[in-house]
């Protein structure tokens, strides 16, 4: 496969960095060493072996969930409740924080730990009730002038009678639209499992990532075998098929960068893979200051209306 | 229960078909092919809706010789290459041999009881109406072509949702026509969406879900998860109406169940409105 | 009492047009004839027997309702339905049509005629989930920029356990805060009662307008009576007290105009009060014509952020 | 059932008085004044949140000295001369004599742990908390006194309602309020709401509800109508914890609530991210 155009852009400015008197010091050698092990990665056609893993990690049950990194990674956190309608759904978290100093609105999915909390969260699976509170955290973001740090982490949105009953296509429409009205920086981060429309109803953001073990898809390796290959059982090879993995992801142009996880995957430091998250969260929010609103808006849109494949 | 997803519903569409495709699912009464077409496709004995491909649509909607067809020729690529039980690529071709259409919507320029319109039909033949790179696209260009001429698009939906063969660029065909349409909007023009069975999954999460005025027929599935995963998955009793047009107008999700002879009325009607002067 | 200041700027107005040449013929003849009936009634200070006749027939069985008036004003109308959240609200009616030739988007409580429709339409009194359809209405109004009428009959919003727990306080809240952002021209009309804060959900309009026989008030003078008083009993001698009628309203700047209504009350003759009701409101719609959006919304904030009386 | 007004709780509130105003409601502890003024009138047994009066709560959340009060000398006027068992006048002048108010609220600018704000405080003390013209107007030069000084305003609310002497130019205080904390929010500035027992109809039904954050101390009445008039109009079974703060919370309707020891620091913190450069 010849390199990507990501990666060619890569592989430039390293060199620049590289021949640039090394004036920012300790900054600018992190951020050479930082593109270097992306490099490596990205350099490398993840095996189907190496898809099925991060399947494995992205759902790993020590994996850290959205307030992990909450609590971690923002001073002053706060966390706020409610859609203002009908419920607080508890696999939607919205909050306050500063992440470095700058005042951020912070949406995610949230699974739960034990098996309580788990069935309290749904298991990270929001009502529409979940996605109209995330509504609502993007319009405090817009009135606060905060940027919308967004943590995606959900099987996908909640099949049940109610949540049909209440809306869940139409609140999963609208909380796009929502985020695609903005004028507030948004970064969107896949931390776990990005599945579906439930997991891209808070990811249309000015720069999306994924952390390196997450996977990212349009449906789950189980319900693809079971749809396509007509057993269940084949996950595995499904997953291989549509590659829900970060790097895949990233040479088809969906995300804009891979978030390191500790060697192991997150779940074997939380600090550390919070570290790592927060330096790439807040290196995706440098990049946005002092872009105008309606500027962030024209290519928030334009970047997502160019993503598709066809002749 | 975490590990099972939930939002396609391919699966679960369409339903088993009966016996002879002009047989009516509902009461069996069979019709010869001239039959259909002259009542709309609309059982006459039950007051059935046959699916309506998309070229008949467009012909039932748009004033003769008014339709002009945009962006025909877009073709899906195969940028996975991906292979289930048979390649992407075969399934494209035999699609559009079956169905003549290049991909699962159409969307030209025409006029309704001659007031300039943007249409875009989908068609729930080519590979039950999944949404992949070239429905989306197509559904954007429909959004700026409106948007260019000032004038309202009427999208007719019918889809069990995402192309998984596409993988992860099926699901940003979601976020992507979201994009169109809220520039359509910020254009200042408005969208009328009239959902047909089915308009499921990614379709009813994205575009479907964002128009002005959202009209559908009589005992449309709509639903962004299907019955089928819905009992598999939570082990509910479904209500009767699960899903249906019926239950989501009383839930307050639409604005009208509209019957099929009455639908061209009706948005003649609604765009006289959206085009009285201000 | 003094004239008060409607009054005056009434009696201003109609000597200018009578010493105009009356080139404008049959509308202008009519628009003195308007006026002269309007300062007529403004002029005399209504009994207490007036104010109570007005309650009566501001509740009068067959008073014409919102959907009546839509029928007759509004060519093509059509009546869109549901908060695209939870229910369709029986109790709050919204569409689009044409009003003289200006497509309109309507918002409007709605009673029962019989029994059975009152019940489905909760005797004109919307859950929150009515007022979440009325918010829906002037988002779409703004952004098709149609102008917004708004009719005002409810004898409040719905009292109970299920209105509450979806939220009916912020609901109505929030109704009255999509108002004062738009920036289309908006009327209200009270066409019969015109109850509380279930009211003025829909009221804070460019143009608010109060049928002759419509009442609006902080509380019904059953509830101020039996408050008050101690006696359910005592209403009448409440209303004469709070003087919830037109002609004290417009003496309070509440209201910036009375419409007439046939000879012995709207319900006699439903055809004529629907064109009466349709001449104010093309009239306060021609006045805001051509107003910029945003001067519009400043100038309807102010208007109201001026209402109040004190030292 | 149409007949019977729903929006006014004046008549629910407050609940019977004690035998003493010191006596907890909820367990009968009983606390001399400097007790409960040091547990800042909370009951140290159960947990009660005791009524507190505007200028105690003033003192409790902004930095000592920092207080300056705004339009201190607003009163009410007699717009209806509104005249029921006794007139509006003497109710007026009786309630600013025990309270030692002009009238239901009171605003000014102060520090908190050194950050600016803005604060508008009710008294449920001075007739229930009712809005009228004042409190309107109050509430509004509150909002325009943090849209000047690019503050914060925090907005500590207890009311049974609107305040029907003044008849409908009561009922207008809700508009009114709402256009002015519109302004607030288009002049970049936030709103914190700090909902106490009870915060009923009018008030809910305008300003307060419309918070950025909002907050409730614990066992807070928090309802458009109140248990009484429901019950007695619709005779439904109410829940335990019908309108109380909890179910709010739990219905979606409230951020946090927050016992009073902790509401400063909580205060403190929101002022913290407000404040941040953007
Ligand atoms: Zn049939
Ligand atoms: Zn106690």
């Amino acid at each position: 496969m010849p390199p990507s155009e990501h990666e060619l852009r890569l592989r430039e400015r390293l060199s620049r960095l590289k021949s640039l008197p090394l004036l920012g010091g300790a900054k600018l050698s992190g951020e050479l060493e930082r593109l270097q092990r992306q490099l490596e990665r990205i350099a490398a056609e993840p095996t189907d072996e190496e898809i099925w893993r991060s399947v494995q990690l992205a759902r790993h049950e020590q994996r850290p969930y959205t307030l992990d990194y909450a609590e971690r990674l923002l001073d002053d956190w706060f966390e706020l409740h409610g859609d203002r309608g009908l419920a607080d759904d508890g696999a939607m978290v919205i909050g306050l924080g500063k992440l470095g100093g700058r005042t951020v609105t912070l949406v995610g999915q949230q699974k739960g730990r034990d098996i309580q909390e788990r069935t309290r969260r749904q298991f990270g699976m929001p009502y529409p009730e979940g996605y109209r509170k995330a509504i609502r955290a993007f319009e405090l973001a817009e009135r606060l002038r905060t940027p919308v740090v967004s943590l995606v982490d959900t099987p996908g949105a909640y099949p049940g009678v109610a949540a049909e009953q209440h809306g869940q296509g139409g609140a999963i429409a609208r909380s796009q639209a929502a985020m695609a009205r903005l004028t507030v920086p948004t970064v969107a981060c896949v931390i776990g499992e990005g599945g579906s429309g439930g997991a891209v109803a808070i990811a249309l953001a000015d720069r999306v990532l994924m952390q390196e073990n997450a996977i990212y898809s349009v449906i789950s390796p189980e319900g693809c075998a079971a749809i396509l290959w007509r057993d269940a059982g084949q996950a595995q090879k499904a997953a291989a098929a549509f590659k829900p993995d970060a790097r895949h992801c990233l040479e088809l142009g969906v995300i804009d960068g891979i978030v390191p996880e500790p060697e192991g995957g997150a779940h074997t430091d939380h600090d550390e893979a919070a570290r790592l998250l927060g330096e790439s969260l807040r290196e995706a929010l440098d990049e946005l200051d002092g872009v105008p609103g309606e500027e962030l808006r024209r290519r928030r849109r334009a970047r997502f209306r160019s993503l598709g494949v066809y002749a | 229960m975490a590990k099972i997803d939930v939002s396609i519903e391919t699966n679960d569409l369409p339903a088993p078909p009966p016996k002879h495709p002009n047989t009516c699912p509902s009461c069996h009464s069979h019709y010869r092919d001239d039959e259909l077409e002259r009542s709309l496709w609309v059982c006459g004995h039950c007051g059935h809706h046959f699916a309506m491909r998309a070229r008949d649509r467009i012909a039932c909607l748009a004033d003769p010789g008014s339709f002009v067809e945009e962006a025909a020729d877009l073709h899906s690529e195969d940028p996975l290459g991906f292979f289930d039980l048979r390649p992407y690529t075969e399934r494209l071709a035999e699609a559009e041999m079956s169905t003549g259409l290049a991909d699962a919507i159409v969307i030209g320029q025409a006029t309704l009881d001659g007031r300039q319109t943007e249409l875009a039909v989908m068609d729930f033949a080519f590979m039950g109406g999944s949404m992949g790179s070239v429905v989306g696209e197509k559904l954007s260009r429909a959004c700026d072509s409106a948007a260019e001429r000032g004038v309202p698009l009427i999208a007719v939906t019918s889809s069990g949702g995402a192309r998984m063969q596409e993988g992860i660029l099926s699901l940003m065909q979601l976020p992507k026509t979201v994009c169109a349409v809220e520039d359509l909007h910020d254009a200042g023009q408005a969208m009328i969406v009239v959902m047909t069975h089915p308009t499921t999954a990614g379709v009813l999460a994205s575009f479907a879900s964002l128009g002005d005025v959202l009209l559908a027929e009589p005992g449309a599935l709509i639903a962004f998860t299907g019955p089928r995963v819905v009992q598999q998955t939570t082990r509910e009793k479904l209500p009767d109406d699960f899903g249906l047009a019926e239950q989501n107008l009383r839930f307050g999700h639409l604005d009208a169940i509209v019957p099929r002879p009455e639908l061209r009325p009706t948005l003649s009607r609604l765009l006289r409105l959206l085009d009285a002067p201000q």
